[in-house]
């Protein structure tokens, strides 16, 4: 498997909901590749369409309401928006898997964990009951459940949110993916449980190669386990690091600056917060221009009219923003 | 950021605007309001006395609501109907020109006429009269009757829903041995021991009628008492009876009015099933039910009239109420409204 | 579970004594004491005048009418226990007797109805919830919507006009359970000619629960599809069918096994009028009889047996949810 | 001089049922014995995991759920003895904020119903008066006029939690329990209202309890911080003594936990095994010995108690804080 080559290709992706209140443009024109091995963190706060690109790289927009309404997602250069319904069936949970926030109501709660767990398994590589029973076993060991025999016919409410997290991960891993969606997999969980969480998702990349995306809107959890950043606001990627620690040194954009320099562990002792003004706007009334602009304290004349280029930095990252862009108008 | 149409927009208006979406269940508010236009306005729409005449040089107006004396003193309305207006007399009567009272026994069994539209019963009374009679009957039974219901099942459900503990424990028993009885067997019990009378049957109805809104009610007030603003307004210091009544019984309302909705289409319906095995409202007070059930004894005899008109009533009416309630519960639905 | 299962059991005690004391007061409101019924139904004839008293006073103690109320509803709790409602007033035959003689045909009746309400229900909700929005979605919607604000005897009467006898189509009999010569018959002919007598009281008490339950069983088949776990399975690559027959079917279907308790009462409810206007000697013929000729001891026993029969099938689907929900077993 | 605020020894034990009659079988020890106390116009922050019971010793305090047992002492006055008069009196001056921007708003009421209830139950301004009261709260938490004519629904998350601040502030208190004010906001919406919590402390004097699970909040809020596990306060003392000088393995794990933004990925972690055990059944001795990476046998026996560790700073732990004798 070569490294350069991506294994997941997004390109121009835009995902609408239709509402009472008009269209609403939840991910508008969202590019970003994911390399082997390596973890993206898509980060942004609610609303900002991170979960909704995540949903759509499966199709699993609820749709009606929701419609993808452009762009392409390859996976190892295969067509996904394209394929049929039987093949992209083979892909999910197969080649591309994804853990949710809500473990609790991510399960079934009629069913056992360990059959939801053994169904996976059977369903993708067809093995008898027993082996994927056996299987199973495995890898909750792997997960870290233990007394994984007894665990296994344990029904959901049986178990606390970070158990179920983990199993949930077991599920992930059963088919050997080479990718790991995870939409805000900590986000429910208490602060020491969550740690254990992270420390098996690094581990286990380590581990199985596997590409993680990962959807979250805390910059600690960012740094934590990502190689590469993608800040996303209002439907859009605004600016995209390909070294975590470099977007934390040097955020270019602005919106990136406001939301680091709003976190309280950033500014030690009792000065007040930075903070960005206003709130984020309703997907079905974005602003025009730079989406950003209302909020923007650099903001310039030609950012409420023009929505800034794609400018590309040093080593592969990159931003959309005026103020950054080479040419302007 | 907030658009200025976005502002004072209380609850009640977001709703009535979700519900004229629907356009069935605006057709429902709509049959609704007519029915009840209907059972107003009866003795305009049916009477065998008319709404103004002349006689003997005098104009009366509205001699079907207003009793005059000289009339009264001519023996006027007991002879209404065969009342030929003399030279220079004129009369202007109801489109349906009798009353659900007036036996034409010559008359008896007729299908739909010209004369009568609808034809007449077994004793040669107007069937369109007494079903334009009857939607009072209908209508007034089932709206006291849910009110009682509603205002009984409020009160309890509230009670045990805030309260929990013993109190709640005492009312779910009180609750479950009701539902245990058959409703209708019980209701038709009660309304056969006790005096017959229009009240009979709306209370009958009311009292057995609640069980439903309280657990209604009660689940709310469960899920309610532990909101944050419940106990927000404890914290404030308000008192029990302000924070039930003012805060989370306002909050428990939509779920209760869809379900009072249709529980008028069910009182309506039950109300004629009395009527239709006898025991409703007692005769010869017209019912829907008692129309329909005179069609019992004619089985095979081909009186379709007896059995349709009637039963198309008591259809029509339960379906607008159905319609309405439906409608309400989109409309209220958060799920539909972001 | 077994802790739970006890308590529910238990939780019938209350029940069942809120149920004899409701229908002991309903007797005891009852205008016109035992007393007048029993000199009005004709026992005392043939001695008019001589005996009155004797009469009385034979009746009071029969009743237990001469001691005061605790001791009475004492009695009263006794004989239920034996489930002895006494006598009738009409023909002095025991109460017991008449209710088990009537019992079986309604059971058939209702048992009967509430298999074809689910039967039916259950793949009409799933369909529609499944492709709701498309024409047939919609036209059963609407169907299913003017069914449920049918009433049932408007439609009895309807179905006696069209099909039984008379003017139109004489396809099945208006009256009772058996054609007068069916005893006569090969038992194949004869069950043949008892269903079809009972097909056209079936399809009245039936289709009202029907739509109702379809409907329920679309809402609660709508909702199951949008939880979060139906996502999961469809993000692990299961086909839409299996999630939704497989994964999202026994979720929704838990709450619709509750609501068997709730028809219960409706359908006896229900079941009055159809027998009525089919002449089916069941329950609810007896119970309309009763009342109409005042019979009082008959007409507290079926209410009160009625009563009991839906307590138990009440508790019956409290368990089945138990049985069926995992979450209920862990308290 | 006494505190604003003294807790001493709060319990509140919710009976666990069981079996047939549903006996009491048992309690769930949600607060175990916590004291601690609040100077005016001080912030005290509790620190915790969801079953830590710092949301329920908030609650409690207040008595919106009756404590068990144990002494909350406002301005020196018994709460948990006050009579229903008393008790409207006392909250008039001790408040309460919630995490919720959606549920802890009345959906049905504008929000100068909200306020101006509040005024006329407490008898605090005429009628007349109400409006400019209203208009004046709203100022202070920094919503415009015409907020108070609106519905919660019309607001965004960060104007919601404004409301519920200005609804707190309308009687005037000394103290409010803010109940994780901030954890359901967006970052750059949490820092408003963070800076939003200061700025009413320093003008009106307001002291604080703040409950909290993200631990750099809690440090930029607090002056004092108590870190509280199945119960029971584990450490407690100023902010910079326990930030800097962790002396409880179990603060030590949370805080190496806590995924910053700015400590640097590679900073060294304290991964602790296992869940938090049930509240119904703890373990025996010290209740974190399951999970405690430096636990020795004695703390399987031995409850420890808060001992101190330098000035005000105190912790409960054999092994890192031992009692001197």
């Amino acid at each position: 498997m070569s490294t350069n080559t991506p294994l997941l290709r997004v390109r121009d992706l835009r995902t609408q909901f239709h509402t009472d209140q008009g269209v609403a443009l939840a991910v508008d024109g969202v590019s970003f590749d994911l390399k082997a091995g390596k973890t993206l963190a898509l980060v942004g706060e609610s609303g900002c369409g991170k979960s909704v690109t995540a949903m759509s790289i499966l199709r699993l927009i609820p749709s009606p309401p929701g419609k993808i309404a452009g762009g392409t997602i390859e996976f190892e250069g295969r067509d996904l928006l394209g394929a049929s319904d039987q093949d992209l069936r083979k892909v999910r949970g197969n080649d591309i898997s994804m853990i949710f926030q809500e473990p609790m109501t991510s399960m079934n709660p009629v069913f056992r964990v360990g059959n939801q767990l053994t169904d996976v398994i059977r369903l993708h590589r067809g093995s008898s009951k027993a082996d994927a029973r056996r299987e199973a076993i495995a890898l909750l060991a792997q997960v870290g459940i233990p007394a994984p025999e007894e665990r296994i016919d344990d029904y959901p409410h049986q178990m606390s949110g970070g158990m179920l997290q983990r199993i949930m991960i077991a599920m992930a891993l059963s088919c050997q993916p080479k990718v790991l969606i995870a939409d805000e997999p900590t986000t429910a969980l208490d602060v020491t449980i969550q740690a254990q969480i992270l420390e098996l998702l690094k581990s286990l990349q380590v581990s199985k190669g596997l590409a993680i995306l990962l959807i979250t809107h805390d910059l600690g959890v960012v740094e934590e386990v990502s190689d590469e950043v993608a800040v996303m606001y209002a439907g859009k990627i605004i600016e995209y690091s390909a070294r975590t620690s470099s977007l934390l040194e040097t955020p270019r954009h602005p919106y990136t600056q406001g939301l680091y320099a709003s976190l309280p562990s950033m500014q030690r002792g009792r000065t007040r917060l930075h903070t960005i003004p206003g709130s984020v706007p309703a997907a079905t009334q974005f602003p025009s221009g730079c989406r950003f602009h209302p909020r923007c304290p650099h903001a310039l004349p030609v950012c409420k009219e023009t929505a800034p280029p794609w400018t590309p930095l040093e080593n592969g990252s990159g931003v959309a923003c005026w103020l950054h862009a080479e040419a302007k108008p | 950021m907030n658009k200025k149409t976005n502002t004072e927009q209380g609850y009640w208006r977001l709703v009535w605007r979700q519900f004229r979406r629907n356009r069935l269940s605006v057709v429902g508010l709509l049959i609704l309001g007519l029915l009840t236009l209907v059972a107003v306005a009866a003795p305009f729409l049916a009477n065998d006395v008319p709404v103004y005449m002349v006689k003997g040089g005098k104009s009366y107006w509205f001699p079907n609501v207003i009793s005059y004396q000289e009339l009264e003193a001519a023996n006027f309305y007991s002879t209404a109907m065969r009342w030929t207006p003399g030279e220079g007399e004129y009369a202007l009567r109801p489109p349906i020109p009798f009353s659900p009272r007036n036996q034409m026994l010559l008359d008896n069994k007729r299908g739909p006429s010209a004369k009568h539209w609808l034809g007449t019963d077994d004793r040669g009374r107007s069937v369109a009269a007494r079903i334009v009679w009857g939607s009072r009957i209908s209508l007034s039974v089932g709206f006291i009757a849910e009110g009682i219901s509603v205002l009984v099942g409020i009160f309890l459900g509230a009670l045990a829903g805030y309260y929990g503990g013993r109190t709640d424990a005492l009312i779910m028993r009180l609750i479950e041995v009701v539902m245990c009885f058959p409703a209708f067997f019980l209701i038709l019990a009660l309304v056969a021991l006790l005096p017959p009378s229009i009240f009979t049957v709306m209370f009958a109805l009311g009292l057995l009628g609640w069980p439903g809104i309280a657990r209604l009610v009660r689940g709310e007030f469960l899920k309610l008492r532990e909101s944050q603003f419940a106990l927000a307004a404890k914290a404030s210091g308000l008192g029990d009876a302000r924070i039930i009544f003012r805060h989370l019984a306002p909050n428990a309302m939509a779920p209760v009015l869809v379900s009072a909705t249709f529980g008028v289409a069910g009182a309506i319906l039950t109300e004629s099933a009395l009527s239709f095995l006898g025991f409703g409202v007692p005769p010869p007070t017209a019912s829907w039910g008692e129309l329909l059930s005179q069609s019992q004894h004619l089985v095979g005899s081909g009186i379709w009239w007896l059995v349709v008109f009637p039963g198309l009533a008591i259809f029509a009416t339960v379906t607008a109420f159905n319609l309405v309630g439906e409608g309400l519960r989109d409309a209220m639905d958060p799920r539909l409204r972001q | 579970m077994k802790a739970y299962l006890i308590r529910r059991l238990l939780l019938i005690v209350p029940a069942l004594i809120g149920i004899s004391a409701i229908s002991f007061l309903a007797v005891q409101l009852a205008p016109g004491s035992p007393i007048y019924m029993v000199l009005l139904s004709g026992r005392g004839n043939g001695n008019e005048g001589a005996d009155t008293q004797k009469i009385i006073e034979d009746t009071k103690r029969l009743y237990g009418l001469d001691k005061p109320v605790p001791v009475q509803y004492a009695l009263w709790l006794g004989r239920l226990a034996h489930l002895d409602f006494g006598n009738s007033y009409k023909d002095q035959r025991p109460v017991r007797e008449k209710i088990l003689e009537a019992l079986p045909v309604t059971l058939e009746l209702n048992v009967l109805s509430i298999l074809l309400i689910y039967l039916i229900s259950i793949p009409i909700g799933v369909y529609s919830a499944v492709h709701r929005g498309n024409k047939i979605d919609n036209a059963l919607t609407v169907l299913l919507f003017l069914l449920y604000s049918l009433p049932s005897f408007f439609a009895a009467m309807l179905l006696m006009l069209l099909f039984c006898g008379g003017e139109y189509f004489n396809w099945f009999p208006a009256f009772g359970l058996h054609s007068l010569e069916a005893d006569s018959w090969s038992w194949g002919r004869y069950l043949l000619d008892h269903f079809w007598h009972l097909v056209l009281p079936v399809l009245c008490l039936t289709y009202g629960g029907l739509a109702g339950m379809s409907r329920y069983a679309r809402a609660g088949m709508i909702e199951t599809i949008r939880q979060d776990y139906v996502r999961t399975a469809l993000a692990y690559g299961f086909p839409e069918r299996t999630v939704i027959y497989k994964y999202a079917m026994r979720n929704s279907l838990i709450p619709i096994i509750t609501l068997a308790g709730t028809l219960l009462p409706a359908l006896i409810g229900g079941s009055i009028i159809i027998e009525q206007i089919f002449s089916i000697p069941g329950m609810g013929r007896l119970t309309f009889q009763a009342i109409l000729a005042r019979d009082y001891p008959v007409v507290m026993g079926t209410l009160t047996f009625s009563a009991l029969l839906t307590l138990l099938g009440l508790v019956l689907t409290d368990v089945l949810y138990a049985m069926v929900d995992p979450r209920i077993k862990y308290e | 001089m006494t505190p604003l605020l003294e807790v001493k020894d709060l319990r509140m034990h919710f009976p666990v049922r069981k079996g047939v009659f549903s006996r009491v079988c048992g309690a769930v020890r949600a607060v175990d014995g916590v004291s601690f106390s609040i100077e005016a116009g001080k912030t005290l922050s509790l620190v915790g995991e969801s079953g830590s019971g710092k949301t329920t010793t908030g609650r409690a305090l207040l008595r919106l759920i009756e404590p068990t047992g144990g002494q909350v002492l406002f301005a020196g006055q018994d709460v948990t003895k006050a009579g229903k008069e008393d008790l409207r009196v006392l909250r008039k001056q001790m408040q309460i904020i919630f995490q919720d921007p959606f549920g802890s708003l009345n959906p049905r009421m504008t929000v100068f119903n909200m306020l101006s209830e509040i005024l006329q139950v407490h008898r605090i301004a005429p009628p007349t008066e109400w409006r400019g009261r209203v208009e004046e709260l709203l100022r202070l938490v920094g919503l415009p006029q015409e907020a108070a004519d609106r519905y919660p629904h019309e607001f965004s998350g960060g104007q919601r939690q404004r409301v519920g601040i200005a609804r707190a502030l309308a009687v005037e208190p000394k103290l409010i329990v803010a109940d994780e004010p901030v954890s359901a906001l967006d970052v750059s919406i949490q820092a408003q209202i963070l800076n939003l919590l200061e700025e009413l402390q320093e003008r009106l004097g307001l002291a604080y309890l703040f409950i909290g699970h993200d631990l750099s909040v809690v440090r930029h809020i607090s002056d004092e911080v108590a870190v509280m596990y199945l119960g029971k306060i584990v450490e407690i003392g100023p902010k910079e003594r326990v930030f800097e000088n962790p002396t409880h393995p179990y603060t030590r794990a949370l805080l190496s936990a806590a995924p910053m933004a700015g400590a640097g990925p590679k900073h060294q972690r304290i991964v602790l095994q296992g869940d938090v055990p049930s509240p119904i059944a703890p373990p025996p001795g010290c209740a974190f010995h399951p999970r405690c990476p430096d636990a020795r046998p004695e703390c399987r026996e031995l409850g420890p108690t808060l001992q101190k560790v330098s000035e005000g700073h105190r912790a409960a732990c054999l092994v890192h804080a031992p009692e001197h004798q």
